[in-house]
């Protein structure tokens, strides 16, 4: 395998990363929150993958813990859409919506 | 060494007894009742005090030159590399020499028959402990004063003899005027103390930099027998004037000269008692023995000199004036006392200290004696508006007689103790008139003085002794001479009132006016004068004074004698005379403004500052904090989102800092 | 340009792409369309890079199972599977906050080698015993992690809630 | 060396603290117990003091002990306490406080037993900054003087407490952050090998530039709040106005020497360079708070805020002759601490006194009090003259002193303090004169003069202010045993 360009990757992470964040602070509904969310975190899945993959990384950290972190934070994003939707399910029983601007209060 | 001079080192006993007697009477306090609420222990205690002051007097006459220092180390910080090389000290210590015997003379003698005369003229008081205790406590600051042998330990005994005056004005605290004579006399002595007080600094800042062991000695006086006089000839003189002002600014407050005057005739609020012993014999002459001291030990510029002499010479004439008119016969004595202090205070300033001691001597013994006097006729009737009173010679024989020996003395008739004092006062200033022609229109004041004590004081005799018997019906008829212990001490001060002046003749007793001190560098050679000795010069002088006095006895007896009310002249500018010296010279209004308005607005004034400026600044903090909190609240929306948004707010917030706010600091400060 | 720059330039335009249109198109069940599409990409990304079991992964719970959740997400809250989402416009904060993120995260490209050399590929069996030896504390975790989620989402839709 | 005095001491203050919370009902004996015990122990610390000296340049401190606290790579933190000549005043400053608080208030009513513990918490605090010599430990017990000043202000005060509780809290707590900020700056830039008194000590002249300047301002905020110096002062008439008698004589009598013990201990002591560079605004500051703070007491109508107002002007002395650099100024400063810590006890528990009898503390409403109240009217005379520095009372040698030193160091500036020396005694004067003179009024029918309790409590502080005044060298001889003397300034 040829040399790949650091700064495509970092730039593609980081560029969906932004992606994630803008999709965040702007949208209400809940699923696409959680959308969002699952951006970002392969955004982060992605540079551990690659840094485990290269020199650079593995001045950082032992190629192979790279991939388990990966796995684990895969891992994770299964947990967390589980529990989001959970939310969802929850939110929509009480409030009707999924619209997190009406989950405003933390009591009910 | 001998017996008398031995006697020295017990001088601290001296203001030892009497505080012994402020302890008991203060501790037991009504339990003493059956002696007079303590009044028979504070008299044994004084008398104790006054045979062992006159021991240690006599001890100095008989052992001339021989001065004994005992010290107590009262506050001492070692000697070290970066304070005080020789370290610093402040001591107790008693120096008797011949300035401090006189005075305990006089301050002990005094004292015990004022003590004596208390019995009687206080018996129908209450509160008698506390005023038993006070006046003790006052006896043992005064002798501290006296026997001090450093400048701090007279400063502490001076202030405490202060507020022993304080609080016996003050006795009769439920009257109103008294509580606020007291307040005024604490307040105005106290102006002059804290300059003192400067006066002390400077000093210090002399010496101790002329001789780093004079801070280790305890701000002594003399060193052996030598004044430190000569520490202070090689340094500025600048500093030594303003030293000299200060001390005389001391002065000035405890003996009300002008311009801090006006305390001393509202301090005859106090029982008459204190003002004899305090008012008139022995705390407001504190202030003169400290320009002695002063002009012995210390050294005054002639700038000082000259600023001394206005003060005293001014004031002779200042005070005697308003004395013409008061009615008060107790207000009337108060005058004279300020005017003859100014006496005092002229002598010292033209540089006969010892003259002017030898006055303060002579002063405290009529003077005393003149209050006694008072004291009784006021026991007697119950006022003490002249106005009133009328015809009480024939009632009170000895009490006539006391005042009458007091009127001569004060007045300057030979060959009362008055008499010898003043003239030496008035011929040693008018020989220093040739070097010092400035002095000039402050012998005249005080020469015309000389006219107005005896004018005023006759006035006083005639209105209130001689002529029908009374003016307000009633008020003498009941009147009746006073008990023995009242006649006594009044008898034994119009003996000294007689021959005080004549016992300066006698050599032993001589020796005290005439200090053999040791310094070898005596600024300038004191023409010491006493006792005076007449050249022609002075004869015509003394002929001229006592000429003037007689005058001043017969205007008096030409106006109020013989029981002959003198119609007042009625013309405009003759009632507007008697109404400004009336308001003294609306002096006291001014000084009643100052504190009253001038300084409690600028307190109002700077309350409101605190309290809405300072004060509210921090309440503003507080409440735009509020305000910034209330509008801060509104961003906790709920909304998961903008919770996010202030994350990565904050995120990228952190990014700038590490990225180039850190850098930036960090290349500025230079590593870090 | 090498066959595996070409194809993750590809595959990293179309991962963008298919997450902008995620985020932006209006019927929701065409946005789980599209980041379905996204996990593809991404898998296909990871085999690129010699990690094939991450990337088989990455379709089995991404492309499979978190698809699927989310679009019976939808199907629950929803009466109709297909309903617009009112789309709130581009604020002008969020946006430059996400740029913000990007400049900066972008700054720290530059600290870092242009291009390189990758280390040799792991096999299947060296990360799986890595996995169960040296980090197995990672996995611990993350187990008890998924317990606790499971608890709490099973707390969350229990019935008789109110 | 043999015996950990200030450990033991320490112990049995906390045993002494912790058995009057629990006591209940008869806390107040073991109050009184505890403090009797403390001042034995006080006495046993003077028994055996001698002053170490210096060793290769810093002082030394006697019954010094050091155990390793806490230790995190090059931090490290010990538990070091030890006392010289300037703490040894101030302890014993707090154990006479101590008791005399217990006595005056010992017929507290309301929850004695968290009373009781309280007053004996603030004590143990001021204890524990007085023998504290680590950065840490000191601040701990900074701290801890807050928390039971805070409820006993807050709990047991007058109507407005709850402002005046949050208030002072607020404003010393703002101000020790900052000192802690300084304190934490200090030891890190200066690399210093543990927070130790004597490592930051021994570390100090490594600092360069303006660094020193800035620290001791820090240090100096948080210690000036405590002071208080003028204009952070606004805190002091509010929380005394408010504060139970107990609570305003503890925090007028040991609160305030805080702020002066640390300036000494931990600013001029520790950043002589700071300090050097910082002495014009320390000079300003005390000639304005010395000022102000007499002719504000001119003006109040409020015992106790006239009396917190002079506090404010004795501290600006205290200041002053702290700021002059000069041995004698050092010795002025501690004496003048230990006078106006009693004589301040002394005003405010007579004003006290005077708010129980009278049902007021509005100077020109009551009159004639000496009259019916002779005892009472008898303890406040005494605290007013050696408050306005009367001779053979506590205040007039430490006053002579400081300004002695202000003399030899600024010369004819030494007239401000001498002129409001005259203000002072005026408004101390003339509130004898308002309050205790004159024809009687605004007494209620009722009147008993203070009880034998409160005598007995004010008669300690009489006869401390009267012995000290008259044998002032007993104070001066600890005093001097420290380094005041010898350290190169």
């Amino acid at each position: 395998m040829t040399s790949l360009s650091i700064v495509g990757f970092v730039g593609l992470s980081t560029a969906l990363l932004a992606i994630s964040t803008f999709g965040i602070l702007t949208r209400r509904n809940f699923i696409l929150l959680l959308i969002s969310i699952e951006i970002g975190m392969n955004a982060a899945i992605l540079d551990f993958l690659y840094f485990a993959a290269f020199p650079t990384g593995s001045h950082y950290f032992d190629g192979l813990q790279g991939q388990s972190i990966a796995i684990v934070l895969i891992g994770l994003a299964a947990t967390e859409v589980a529990v989001g939707l959970a939310i969802v399910l929850a939110l929509n029983r009480l409030k009707g919506s999924i619209n997190v601007a009406e989950a405003s209060s933390l009591r009910e | 060494m001998n017996f008398w001079v031995s006697l020295d080192q017990w001088a601290f006993l001296v203001p030892l007894l009497p505080a012994l007697a402020f302890v008991i009477i203060g501790a037991l306090g009504e339990r003493l009742s059956k002696l007079e609420h303590g009044g028979w222990l504070a008299v044994l205690f004084s008398a104790g005090s006054m045979v062992l002051g006159f021991l240690i007097a006599i001890g100095e006459m008989l052992g001339p030159g021989t001065y004994v220092d005992v010290r107590y180390t009262w506050f001492s910080i070692p000697p070290s590399s970066t304070g005080f090389r020789d370290g610093f000290s402040l001591v107790m210590g008693t120096l008797v020499d011949p300035i401090s015997a006189l005075m305990l003379i006089v301050v002990t003698l005094v004292g015990f028959v004022v003590m004596l005369y208390s019995i009687g003229y206080m018996h129908r008081d209450t509160g008698l402990p506390r005023y038993y205790a006070i006046l003790s406590l006052f006896l043992t600051a005064m002798l501290g004063v006296v026997l001090a042998d450093n400048l701090l330990m007279f400063f502490l005994f001076w202030e405490l003899v202060g507020v022993c005056s304080y609080f016996l004005i003050g006795f009769y605290y439920a009257k109103p005027s008294a509580a606020s004579a007291a307040k005024e006399a604490f307040i105005v002595t106290r102006v002059g103390d804290v300059l003192f007080l400067a006066g002390i600094f400077i000093y210090f800042a002399m010496y101790a930099s002329a001789d780093p062991s004079w801070a280790a000695s305890g701000f002594l006086f003399t060193k052996g027998n030598a004044a430190f006089l000569p520490l202070g000839q090689g340094v500025n003189p600048t500093l030594l004037t303003i030293a000299g002002i200060f001390l005389l600014a001391g002065a000035a407050g405890k003996s009300a000269q002008f311009p801090l005057d006006a305390w001393l005739p509202d301090a005859m609020e106090g029982p008459t008692t204190v003002s004899a012993l305090i008012h008139a014999a022995t705390m407001v002459a504190a202030g003169v023995y400290l320009l002695v001291i002063g002009s012995l030990f210390l050294g005054f510029t002639s700038t000082d000199q000259l600023a001394i002499v206005a003060v005293g010479g001014f004031t002779t004439i200042w005070a005697a004036s308003m004395a013409c008119v008061h009615t008060d016969i107790k207000r009337v004595i108060a005058y004279s006392t300020v005017s003859q202090l100014g006496y005092m205070v002229l002598a010292v300033g033209a540089g006969f200290a010892m003259v002017g001691l030898f006055h303060l001597y002579t002063h405290a013994m009529f003077k005393a004696l003149l209050f006694l006097a008072a004291g009784s006729v006021i026991h007697a009737v119950t006022t003490q508006d002249l106005f009133k009173m009328g015809g009480l010679r024939k009632k009170m024989r000895y009490t006539a007689f006391a005042f009458l020996a007091g009127a001569f003395a004060l007045s300057g008739i030979p060959p009362f103790g008055g008499f010898w004092s003043k003239d030496d006062i008035l011929s040693s200033v008018y020989s220093q008139l040739g070097t010092h022609p400035e002095y000039w229109p402050f012998y005249l004041m005080a020469l015309a003085t000389v006219f107005l004590t005896a004018y005023y004081i006759f006035r006083v005799y005639f209105l209130a002794f001689e002529g029908p018997s009374s003016r307000e019906p009633g008020l003498s008829e009941h009147a009746h001479e006073s008990p023995w212990v009242m006649r006594v001490p009044m008898l034994v001060l119009a003996g000294m009132a007689i021959v005080a002046g004549l016992l300066v003749f006698i050599p032993p007793f001589a020796t005290l006016f005439n200090p053999t001190l040791t310094s070898p560098a005596f600024p300038v050679a004191l023409p010491l004068n006493v006792p005076p000795s007449y050249p022609l010069v002075d004869i015509e002088l003394s002929a001229l004074s006592v000429a003037l006095a007689v005058g001043g006895i017969l205007v008096a007896w030409w106006l109020w004698g013989n029981g002959r009310l003198a119609s007042m002249p009625r013309s405009a500018p003759a009632r507007w005379m008697r109404e400004t010296l009336l308001q003294r010279y609306y002096v006291k209004a001014a000084y009643d403004w100052i504190g009253g308005v001038g300084v409690y607005s600028i307190a109002r004034a700077s309350d409101f500052v605190d309290r809405f400026v300072i004060d509210g600044t921090v309440r503003g903090f507080e409440r735009s904090f509020a305000g910034i909190s209330q509008r801060m609240r509104k961003i906790q929306t709920g909304v998961v989102s903008d919770y996010a948004a202030y994350v990565i707010t904050g995120l990228i917030a952190v990014f700038v800092i590490v990225l180039f706010v850190a850098p930036w600091l960090v290349s500025r400060l230079g590593g870090g | 340009m090498s066959l595996e720059e070409l194809a993750f330039l590809v595959l990293a335009l179309v991962a963008v792409a298919t997450a902008v249109l995620a985020l932006f198109v209006r019927e929701l069940v065409h946005t789980i369309l599209w980041i379905g599409v996204f996990f593809v990409d991404l898998a296909a990304i990871y085999f690129l890079i010699d990690a094939p079991f991450l990337g088989v992964l990455q379709l089995g719970v991404y492309a499979g199972a978190v698809t699927i959740l989310l679009l019976f997400g939808i199907m629950v809250t929803r009466k109709r599977i297909f309903s617009r989402e009112a789309i709130t416009g581009i604020g002008a904060l969020p946006t430059a906050l996400a740029v913000a993120m990007f400049v900066f995260l972008a700054l720290v490209v530059g600290e870092f080698p242009g291009s390189e050399q990758p280390v040799a590929a792991y096999s299947v069996t060296d990360l799986s015993r890595a996995l169960f030896s040296t980090f197995g504390v990672y996995l611990l975790l993350l187990g008890l992690v998924m317990l606790g989620a499971l608890a709490g989402a099973i707390y969350l839709v229990r019935e008789g809630r109110e | 060396m043999s015996v950990p005095w200030i450990s033991i001491t320490l112990a049995s203050l906390v045993v002494g603290t912790v058995a009057t919370f629990l006591a209940g009902r008869s806390a107040r004996w073991v109050a009184l117990a505890t403090s009797i015990v403390f001042l034995i122990e006080i006495g046993l610390m003077f028994w055996g003091y001698s002053w170490p000296g210096l060793l290769n340049g810093i002082p030394q401190f006697a019954y010094s002990e050091t155990h390793a606290w806490i230790s995190i790579g090059w931090l490290n933190i010990n538990y070091t306490v030890g006392v010289d000549g300037i703490s040894l005043v101030l302890i014993l400053l707090t154990g006479i406080l101590q008791i005399a608080t217990v006595l005056y208030s010992w017929k507290e009513e309301k929850r004695p037993n968290a009373w009781f513990g309280l007053v004996l918490l603030t004590c143990l605090g001021c204890f524990g900054v007085f023998v504290a010599l680590d950065i840490l430990f000191f601040f701990l017990f900074w701290e801890a003087v807050l928390v039971p000043m805070f409820f006993i202000i807050g709990y047991w005060g007058g109507p407005n407490r709850r402002y005046a509780a949050i208030k002072f809290f607020v404003y010393t707590h703002v101000a020790s952050v900052v000192m802690l900020v300084g304190l934490l700056a200090l030891a890190f830039y200066s690399h210093a090998a543990s927070l130790d008194f004597s490592s930051v000590y021994a570390a100090e002249p490594a600092l360069a530039g303006v660094v020193p300047a800035f620290l001791f301002v820090a240090l100096f905020f948080g210690f000036g709040v405590k002071f208080p110096i003028v204009p952070f002062h606004t805190w002091l008439p509010d929380a005394h106005v408010e504060a139970p008698t107990g609570g305003s004589v503890l925090l007028a009598g040991l609160l305030l020497k805080l702020g002066g013990y640390g300036l000494i201990r931990w600013g001029i002591e520790v950043i002589p360079n700071g300090f050097h560079t910082d002495q014009p605004i320390l000079f300003v500051i005390a000639f304005v708070s010395i000022v102000w703070g007499s002719v504000l007491s001119l003006s109040q109508r409020d015992l106790k805020r006239m009396v917190a107002y002079s506090s404010i002007n004795h501290m600006g002395i205290v200041l002053l002759a702290i700021a002059l650099n000069s041995e004698l100024g050092l010795v002025a400063a501690l004496f003048l601490m230990f006078a106006h810590g009693i004589v301040s006890a002394l005003l405010f528990m007579t004003a006290g006194s005077t708010h129980d009898i009278f049902r007021t503390r509005d100077i020109p409403s009551i009159g004639g009090a000496a009259s019916v109240t002779p005892r009472l009217a008898t303890a406040m005379m005494i605290g007013s003259l050696a408050s306005l520095g009367l001779p053979a009372l506590i205040s007039f040698p430490a006053e002579f002193t400081a300004l002695l030193a202000t003399w030899q160091a600024l010369a004819y500036w030494v007239l401000i303090p001498l002129i409001v020396l005259v203000v002072t005694a005026g408004f101390y004067i003339w509130m004898m004169q308002r309050l205790l003179f004159g024809p009687t009024k605004g007494i209620p029918n009722s009147v008993h003069d203070i009880a034998s309790l409160e005598v007995v409590a004010m008669g300690i502080l009489i006869a401390v202010t009267v012995l000290f005044g008259v044998l002032p060298n007993l104070l001066v001889h600890w005093i001097v045993m420290s380094p005041v003397g010898v350290w190169p300034l």
